[in-house]
């Protein structure tokens, strides 16, 4: 057997997890050497499962196949394809980041590392398993650890109201989710929940395809967040340490969109069908009315919090297109976004880290003092609003195209959020970090030198995958273009 | 006919009295209005000709219970239970639970035993058969049911005893 | 990929080339990064050079490459470069005035503490702006469109500690990117219609696919609202004057020569596409003059020198576009070729005085003195302003004859009028400016002055001169490449035409008077005097009022975004908070809360509670057996 | 009608719900236990008439029977003293006293 | 040989009277109750293999009673080394008869899992709740020791009433007390309205064991006014028991109780909602895990209704994981109230700074217990929902999800107190080395079994195919 890389990139984690646990509290400085190693060494082994992935085949490579319980036909399937290769190395960047930017993390150093890597192990889980069993066990693990990270290490008086409605939404949402994957082995009738099995052979009634469809769709919609279920989100984000809120934003939230890309819409596509306009006019509200609402936020992190609404509303607009192109567009705008809300958060905690307020009326001139920090968060900022050169601008023109076609005037209704987006983006960077300096903020230093490698990381990977999109896109869409023909739009 | 008339006797006795047990309202009357049906429910064990449990009825119901039961009344004061509003709705849901249950119960019965007859003539089984079912199948019951009494008199002992 | 090609991809990449270096590399070298991005510039210049000799008589036969950027199912987003006359054109442009402000922004901004950021962004923006002049597809143009309005944000802020140049740099990006809404969905919808569609396509549309004409009407409006954003036409031109409290190398060279040209570029790139929809065209040209005279007319009561020379910019923008709109292509191209060296030339001057006098007011200036002792910036100033009135022999005065011919030649004798009453005011408002700039000084300030600040009476140092001189000679003679006597060589170049076009003598009388009657007028009224004067548009209050408050444009934006946006926002957070957070997610919460606190009127703690109600529910689940 | 069915049923039915009806109305723990007595009487003599009716009286109704009044004692027993015990806590028998557990 | 548990039990229990007319002290009985109760544990060990029919086929020792006893005497040890030295004045007192009490209950339950005949399959039933009544009221000088007492008798009483009654319906359809006569007749015989109302009444006596919910009121009261022990063992090995006779009734009489099955599922709905309702609010510890262990028994309902093998080995598998995970709750949180002599959730304050370990495996179990991935509490509730899900009850899938999302909230509640606030005592708590052994045993457990449940569903897979053999 060869090397199995993709089990190791789970099991590398957990041992850091364990590590850590063993560690006394008061080595600080040794828990966070040891999650840097780990998580470095778990950014290389998925930087070579990107690298060593064999773009001349795609499909599912790097499979490991155990039974596990075989009466209930669950087995351990581990196997990336084109659309997990991507979000593997996402979110193993998100969390190598997220452990560099929580360097400066004094209280509870021991207990923060550990929950923050046993979340992020609970994502890798997710984006690598073939089996609807694994991949319900690891959905939620991510949540819960993100409940303590918020309450405990967070900011903000609501922190805990925050963190207990994220962790209530998510599960209500996941309870869909495992209703949805139980129906499905069910229904079936192959007794198993490996995935590939069921994509294969598994045939759905149109009217339990419609069912579970909607079912998926409340669950995993909650995650992405779709709109009436999105309340969630921009609060998580602003009671959030830095670390999680780009961990939250930059990978949980893609757990929606890849739980609709992986699981429903390949097994249901008629049932995506039904409610295609549906999915449609909720992502609408997502991308305008996101777009307008954070215009009027105070909150920085909030601010961020109601873009990141707005922008995964494409991932789902995008969806909802059924075409290949949108579909292309929706899996590279979690990609994208990922990237940029990792470098919006990490640029706002640096700031935070000193100012301790993300209070866009109590900054002003931030750049003057901090001019490293406003840099990335204006450079995210630009990626944000769909400059060319970045990644998103790719995602947000495909996803456009595509609505653009499939449903003209709701396309260009969407287009309007590129506006907006521009809008309260440059108001925020002209209000927080241009202009005069408070003189209550002279006096505060820059970020450091080892606060800048987390940021340079990410604007790098925004760079590269925005001017040569091909990188991923090329392996994204080796799996969108059996989702378009099972959707019949090819 | 005559046994007809006795039974009616018996029926109306033990449904009077039970009444009575209800709801009178001195404990002690309640009581002793419980003993006086539970005896003639005895009376109806002889008419299926269960001489054997009529016998174990009285024994047992009138002769250990409901001494017991009296003798708890005995041994507290008169007043035991403070005068109080009554509470309506209480009284409405029990009333309603109970007459729903016997509808219930009684449409049940109407719809499967109303004209069935038994047959008062055959001889139930005796003492020897019974005493044949309590030394071998039920040889474990009646085991189970010896350490039950035990566990009783125990606690019996163990809550009523007085702390020194 | 040939040759010609290979050269224009080279002089792309090298100022990316050399912003990669500054930002990775030399961030921290002042001289090091500014001398990386002026070679970069240089090597695009000579290259350009290069190209230009090889092409000397314009380029025959277009050059196009592709590479592909991405596939989807519908088609491939192709980039690419094209090379023709128009593009080598353009590309001179962009290089040599591009060079030109890298080289006199070392003086110019002298000492500047953020001098390697600076030119990482001007080498952004010579990359993002060569990318658009080369691009051969519509979405590529877009790309650069977009990053030169990224880098164009970033210069104009430049200096972010002043808030107005914050609010400026906003204003100036919300109000372009507002346009580009228009341009992206324009472009949506034609990639969506005809997949990723390059020029030579496009151009074709209307004649030879016999596509829809409402499509083309539709779809070019929407392309030229991002125009009117860029291109700074009315009612999206408010951002440009405000654009002028970034650095006025900046403003010279993306404010007044480049950017700012984009718009009229894409026209002429996409001409055939535009001119298939007479109502387009017509649209172009009145939003155009509309521009041109609104403008106009809002100089007249400047005294700042770079808000007079903004708004000269936006009013010879709308020339260029509404010639384009009218028919006159060779002569929209030609303008936007003499107009960028003259208007970069004499921002470039602004900037020499600025830098010198510390204050942008034409009247301070005045009153500090020294202004004849410049005698460079002096001398480049007026031939500058000379050759934006258009007076002969400099480069305006053919441009701008090319312009009322093209308008005459289309039947359009009402625009014709139009120009002629833009050239008078412009040449009225230009030497307003050199004439209260030129006005004696008083004495009293001048002793006081002269003890005071030494350097005055100085001219600015060499490496801001030099630029000056060289644009001043291309102000004066690039004129005259569209007449007869150096052959019609602009003909030749741009349209490949042999046959040359003989001179509307009639036309240069009657501008040449026009422009003299202007300058004649402003003298009159400013000419030799001291201290605040005002000119025959102040002397009526509402004119004034409506002139100062520049047409009331900005205070509807300012009404729309305070009265409409804001509160908008304020009310959907509103219902996000309360309605939707407040009432739906926390509510469902609180239902069951509530219903926990309801159900525990069953735990009141009675037995016979309890009891009943366990009697209840059984026999509630008895009936619902007979129910199911 | 000694020899219908019906008659003992009705009566074990009657029994019943008059054992339920105190149950649930009656607040004297003691008086509760009478009428728990009551519903069992009610219960075996049901069990007993049916027991005759199908089997015609065989031996394993009574043996039920047999075990259900020995429960019955049981039950009388530990429940007569904690009765026994909540008089000493309360020096009072009313059910509706014994509320301090709720929630 | 094979009843020796059994028999041992039995004898114990014999030991412990004569001990309460002997002078023992406490220490000495204590050992010698953890060391008997051990050693009964080891013995359903030795028989865990062990098959037979006994007594007239009345009692069936198979792989699944010995399991369900292996999980009862287990519980029995845990819960007699609750009783330590801290332990209430009074208990200590009367050991002997607490103990005494403890292990009848426990034979009680024991032949409850072997009984394969109804009359002894009740008799068993009373056996326990009878010796429970008696250790809830064991706290004699407290009010609401008597209170839950006297409402849990009564409540009792009136819930085996019920049984019996409908038994008396039953009786005119399956005139024989065995199960394995009364599968024969139930397959053949069309059943009516009477044996089923029969039958829905003859359940209640074990919803009352369970509390499921028409007789699920008692156990607020019951484990908020009894020892802390006590408590445990109603809350787990109680519920083990029941849980196993309910398996036993339900694989044998199919084929009435299928008539009721989708008003069973309805009851198992309702039972779990009104538990996870109710325990929102709570805010004494003990309370609020017995409105979960009400709703924990409305999930196991629902694997116990899908009457076929799957459902049940899968109940079978969340009452071990629910056994474990509840008994670590409940030993964490009897240290604490008997340190602080209280039972609100705010006793556990700070409790990870204090004892880390402790309060990572309380996390783990109340997370556990409201069926958060990937512990071993979401694996069984999977695989009992997925048997439901196969009868195609997705709608009933949904709400039980639901409803641990509900769950999920209080137990983060009282898992916050532990995470989220500083300590109101300063000084770590020293747990006892037997109790760290314990808390790494049941995180290893919980998160071990999560992951790779083959091993343990194998096995319950195993014990519930011989359920129902004769």
């Amino acid at each position: 057997m060869a090397f199995p890389i993709l089990s190791f990139i789970l099991i590398v984690p957990t041992i850091t997890v364990l590590l850590i646990l063993f560690c006394k509290p008061e080595q600080k400085t040794a828990i966070r050497v040891i999650s840097l190693i780990g998580t470095g060494i778990t950014l290389l082994l998925a930087l070579m499962v990107f690298i060593q992935y064999d773009r001349t085949k795609y499909g599912i490579q790097f499979m490991e196949f155990i039974p596990w319980v075989p009466k209930w036909g669950i087995n351990y399937i581990l196997g990336v394809d084109g659309l997990s290769v991507p979000l593997v190395l996402l979110n193993a960047i998100a969390i190598f980041t997220g452990v560099m930017v929580s360097w400066h993390i004094e209280d509870r150093v021991k207990e923060f590392y550990g929950f923050l890597i046993f979340l992020a192990t609970g994502v890798f889980g997710v984006f690598m398993t073939q089996d609807l069993f694994f991949f319900a066990l690891f959905y939620e693990v991510a949540v819960l650890p993100m409940y303590l990270l918020i309450a405990i290490w967070g900011s903000g008086k609501n922190r805990e109201y925050a963190a207990f409605k994220l962790t209530l939404v998510l599960f209500f949402g996941s309870a869909f989710v495992m209703g949805g994957i139980l129906y499905l082995y069910k229904a079936a009738g192959l007794n198993t929940f490996n995935l590939m099995e069921l994509k294969r052979l598994a045939q759905y009634p149109r009217t339990v395809q419609s069912i579970l469809f909607l079912l998926f769709f409340i669950g995993f919609g909650s995650i992405v967040p779709s709109f009436p279920l999105h309340t969630w989100s921009p609060e998580g984000h602003a009671c959030a340490p830095s670390a999680v809120s780009m961990l939250h934003a930059g990978v949980l939230m893609k757990l929606g969109g890849y739980g609709l890309l992986r699981i429903a819409i390949p097994l249901l596509p008629e049932g995506l069908r039904d409610w295609a306009l549906v999915m449609m006019g909720l992502s609408m509200c997502n991308i305008v009315y996101g777009a307008f609402t954070a215009i009027a936020q105070d909150d920085m992190k909030f601010m961020v919090g109601f873009s990141s609404v707005s922008h995964m509303g494409m991932v789902l607009f995008g969806i909802s297109t059924m075409t290949l192109t949108g579909l292309n567009g929706a899996a590279f705008q979690m990609f994208a976004h990922g990237l940029v809300t990792a470098l919006y958060f990490s640029s706002i905690g640096g700031m935070y880290n000193k100012t301790h307020t993300r209070m866009i009326s109590e900054l002003g001139g931030i750049a003057n003092i901090m001019p490293r920090a406003a840099f990335f968060f204006a450079l995210a900022g630009m990626a944000g609003l769909g400059l060319p050169g970045f990644a998103p601008f790719v995602a947000e023109l495909l996803v456009f195209i595509a609505g653009v076609k499939k449903y003209t005037i709701f396309g260009i209704i969407a287009v309007i959020s590129v506006v907006v987006t521009a809008f309260y983006i440059l108001r925020c960077v002209q209000r927080t970090y241009f202009g005069r300096t408070n003189p209550k903020w002279e006096g505060l230093t820059d970020i450091t030198n080892f606060d800048v490698i987390p940021l340079v990381i990410l604007v790098i990977a925004l760079f590269i995958f925005g001017m040569y999109p091909s990188l991923v896109l090329d392996l994204l869409q080796s799996e969108t273009k059996n989702l378009a023909a099972k959707l019949g739009t090819l | 006919m005559l046994n007809d008339v006795i039974f009616l006797i018996f029926w109306l006795v033990i449904a009077v009295f039970a009444v009575l047990a209800v709801f009178l309202q001195k404990p002690i009357y309640n009581a002793f209005a419980m003993a006086f049906s539970i005896f003639s429910i005895a009376g109806m064990y002889v008419f299926l000709g269960y001489e054997f449990l009529a016998a174990l009825q009285v024994l047992v119901y009138v002769g250990a219970i409901s001494v017991a039961i009296i003798f708890v009344i005995m041994l507290s004061p008169p007043v035991t239970v403070s005068p109080k509003k009554i509470n309506p709705y209480k009284i409405f849901i029990g009333i309603v639970t109970s007459l729903a249950l016997f509808i219930l119960i009684f449409v049940l019965y109407y719809g499967k035993f109303l004209s069935e007859k038994i047959n008062l003539n055959q001889p139930s089984q005796g003492v020897k058969e019974i005493g044949n079912l309590l030394a071998m199948p039920y040889a474990v019951p009646f085991e189970i049911i010896s350490v039950i009494l035990l566990v009783a008199i125990m606690g019996a002992i163990v809550l009523a005893k007085k702390e020194e | 990929m040939t040759e010609n090609l290979k050269l224009v991809a080279l002089a792309v990449f090298s100022p990316f080339i050399s912003l990669l270096l500054i930002a990775i590399f030399t961030r921290g070298s002042k001289k090091l990064s500014a001398f990386i991005a002026i070679l970069a510039i240089l090597v695009s210049m000579v290259i350009t050079i290069v190209l230009y000799a090889r092409n000397f008589d314009g380029v025959k036969q277009q050059e196009v490459y592709y590479f592909q950027w991405l596939l989807t199912d519908y088609f491939s987003l192709r980039f690419g470069f094209i090379f023709d006359s128009l593009s080598l054109g353009m590309m001179f442009i962009v290089c040599f005035v591009s060079l030109l402000v890298h080289i006199y922004s070392i003086g110019y901004m002298h000492g500047d503490k953020g001098l390697a950021r600076f030119y990482a962004w001007l080498s952004l923006f010579s990359w993002a702006m060569l990318v658009f002049v080369v691009s051969p597809t519509l979405l590529q143009a877009f790309f650069g469109w977009e990053l030169v309005g990224a880098a164009s944000f970033l210069l104009i802020g430049f200096w972010f500690h002043k808030p107005e140049a914050a609010a400026a740099a906003k204003k100036a990006f919300v109000m372009t990117r507002f346009g580009d809404f228009g341009f992206f969905v324009g472009l949506l919808i034609l990639l969506v219609s005809f997949g990723n569609i390059d020029f030579m396509t496009l151009n074709q549309l209307g004649k030879n696919l016999g596509v829809n004409p409402s499509f083309i009407t539709a779809t070019s409006l929407l392309i030229f609202m991002g125009i009117m954003g860029k291109s700074a036409q009315f009612p999206l031109h408010a951002w440009l004057p405000d654009a002028m409290e970034g650095p006025t190398p900046v403003s010279a060279l993306i404010h007044a020569a480049t950017m700012v040209a984009a718009g009229i570029y894409l026209i002429a790139r996409a001409y055939g596409f535009f001119s298939a929809s007479p109502f387009t065209m017509e649209f172009i040209a009145v939003v155009g003059m509309l521009t041109s005279l609104i403008a106009a007319t809002i100089a007249l009561v400047q005294n700042d020198v770079k808000k007079v020379m903004a708004y000269s910019t936006i009013s010879q923008l709308g020339l260029m576009i509404s010639v384009l709109g009218g028919g006159g292509y060779k002569a929209g191209v030609f303008h936007l070729f003499t107009h960028a060296f003259f208007k970069a030339l004499l921002f470039l001057c602004a900037g020499s005085l600025i830098h010198h006098f510390n204050t942008n007011d034409m009247w301070e200036m005045a009153e500090k003195g020294g202004v004849r002792k410049m005698k460079i910036t002096l001398t480049t100033l007026i031939i500058g302003s000379l050759a934006l009135a258009g007076v002969f022999p400099f480069a305006g005065f053919f441009s701008k004859d090319a312009i009322i011919v093209a308008f005459e030649q289309n039947g359009k004798e009402l625009f014709a009028y139009a120009v002629m009453i833009v050239s008078f005011l412009t040449a009225y408002y230009t030497f307003r400016m050199i004439f209260v700039l030129l006005s004696p000084e008083p004495e009293s300030h001048g002793e006081h002055e002269e003890g005071h600040d030494e350097h005055h009476g100085h001219d600015s140092p060499a490496n801001m001169t030099i630029p000056l001189i060289m644009l001043a000679v291309f102000a004066v003679f690039v004129g005259f490449i569209d007449t007869p006597w150096l052959g019609g060589y602009f003909d030749k170049f741009l349209l490949g035409k042999e046959e040359i076009e003989h001179l509307h003598w009639g036309v240069m009388i009657k501008s040449t008077v026009v422009v003299l009657l202007g300058i004649g007028f402003a003298y009159y009224q400013f000419g030799g005097k001291t201290g605040r004067r005002e000119g025959f548009a102040e002397k009526v209050g509402w004119i004034k009022a409506m002139l100062v408050n520049k047409y009331y444009v900005d205070d509807f934006y300012f009404l729309v975004v305070r009265g409409l946006v804001i509160p908008f926002a304020t009310v959907l957070n509103w219902i996000d908070r309360k309605v939707i957070n407040d009432t739906g997610i926390n509510g469902s919460g609180n239902l069951v809360l509530y219903s926990g606190r309801f159900l525990s009127f069953l735990m009141n703690g009675l037995l016979q509670r309890y009891l009943g109600t366990s009697i209840a529910i059984l026999l509630f689940i008895v009936f619902l057996w007979q129910l199911i | 009608m000694a020899s219908s069915l019906f008659s003992y049923l009705l009566l074990s039915l009657f029994l019943v719900c008059l054992g339920l009806v105190g149950v649930l109305i009656r607040r004297n723990l003691v008086i509760m236990l009478i009428c728990i007595e009551l519903i069992l009487n009610g219960v075996t003599l049901n069990l007993l008439a049916i027991n005759k009716f199908v089997t015609g009286g065989a031996a394993v109704g009574q043996v039920i029977a047999i075990f259900i009044i020995a429960l019955a004692a049981a039950e009388t027993t530990i429940a007569l003293a904690l009765i026994f015990l909540t008089f000493r806590h309360y020096k009072e028998i009313d059910s509706e006293k014994l509320n301090e557990l709720k929630g | 040989m094979n009843i020796l548990p059994e028999i041992l039990c039995f004898l114990l229990s014999v030991v412990f009277l004569f001990c309460s007319i002997s002078k023992t002290k406490f220490e000495n009985l204590y050992r010698l109750a953890l060391i008997f109760s051990f050693l009964n544990f080891i013995l359903v060990l030795l028989t865990i293999n062990a098959k037979g029919l006994y007594f007239y086929d009345s009692y069936k020792v198979d792989l699944f009673s010995q399991s369900v006893k292996l999980l009862l005497t287990l519980g029995l040890f845990l819960v007699t080394y609750m009783t330590d030295v801290r332990s209430d004045e009074h208990i200590k007192k009367m050991y002997p008869e607490f103990l005494f009490f403890l292990f009848t209950s426990n034979l009680g339950m024991m032949m409850l899992s072997s009984a394969t005949e109804l009359i002894t399959l009740f008799l068993s039933l009373e056996l326990s709740s009878y010796s429970m009544f008696v250790l809830a009221g064991f706290l004699k000088h407290k009010k609401i020791s008597a209170e839950a007492a006297v409402k849990f008798t009564f409540i009792g009483a009136v819930a085996s009433a019920i049984t019996l009654y409908g038994y008396s319906f039953l009786f005119s359809y399956f005139t024989n007390t065995t199960l394995f006569a009364m599968r024969a007749v139930s397959t053949t015989l069309a059943v009516d309205g009477i044996v089923i109302v029969g039958m829905l009444f003859f359940l209640g006596a074990f919803m009352f064991k369970l509390a499921i919910l028409p007789f699920s009121f008692w156990a607020p009261d019951v484990y908020q006014a009894s020892d802390t022990s006590v408590t445990t063992y109603i809350a787990t090995v109680s519920k083990v028991a029941g849980i196993a006779v309910m398996l036993r009734i339900f694989m044998f009489l199919f084929p009435v109780l299928i008539n009721i099955e989708k008003v069973l599922l309805v009851v198992a709905v309702l039972t779990m909602t009104f538990g996870n309702l109710l325990a929102v609010q709570q805010k004494d510890l003990k309370r609020l895990l017995s409105y979960s262990s009400i709703a924990q028994a409305g999930y196991m309902l629902v694997g116990v209704v899908m009457m076929n093998e799957t459902g049940a080995s899968s109940t079978l598998f969340y009452v071990f994981s629910y056994l474990i995970m509840n008994f670590t709750v409940f030993l964490v949180a009897d240290n604490l109230i008997k340190e602080q002599n209280n039972s609100s959730i705010y006793i556990l304050k700070g409790l990870s700074q204090r004892a880390p370990l402790l309060s990572l495996a309380l996390l783990l179990a109340l997370l556990s217990l409201g069926g958060v991935p990937p512990f071993v509490g979401f694996t069984g509730k999977w695989m009992i929902f997925s048997a439901a899900i196969s009868k195609g009850y997705l709608a009933l899938v949904l709400l039980a999800f639901l409803n641990s999302v509900v769950s999920v909230y209080y137990y983060l509640l009282v898992a916050r107190q532990a995470y989220l606030f500083p300590p109101d005592i300063k000084e770590p708590y020293n747990a006892s080395t037997t109790l760290k052994i314990y808390s790494y045993f049941a995180i290893a457990f919980i998160i071990v079994f999560g992951f790779y449940p083959t091993p343990m569903l194998s096995w319950t897979e195993k014990a519930i195919a011989i359920l129902i053999s004769h």
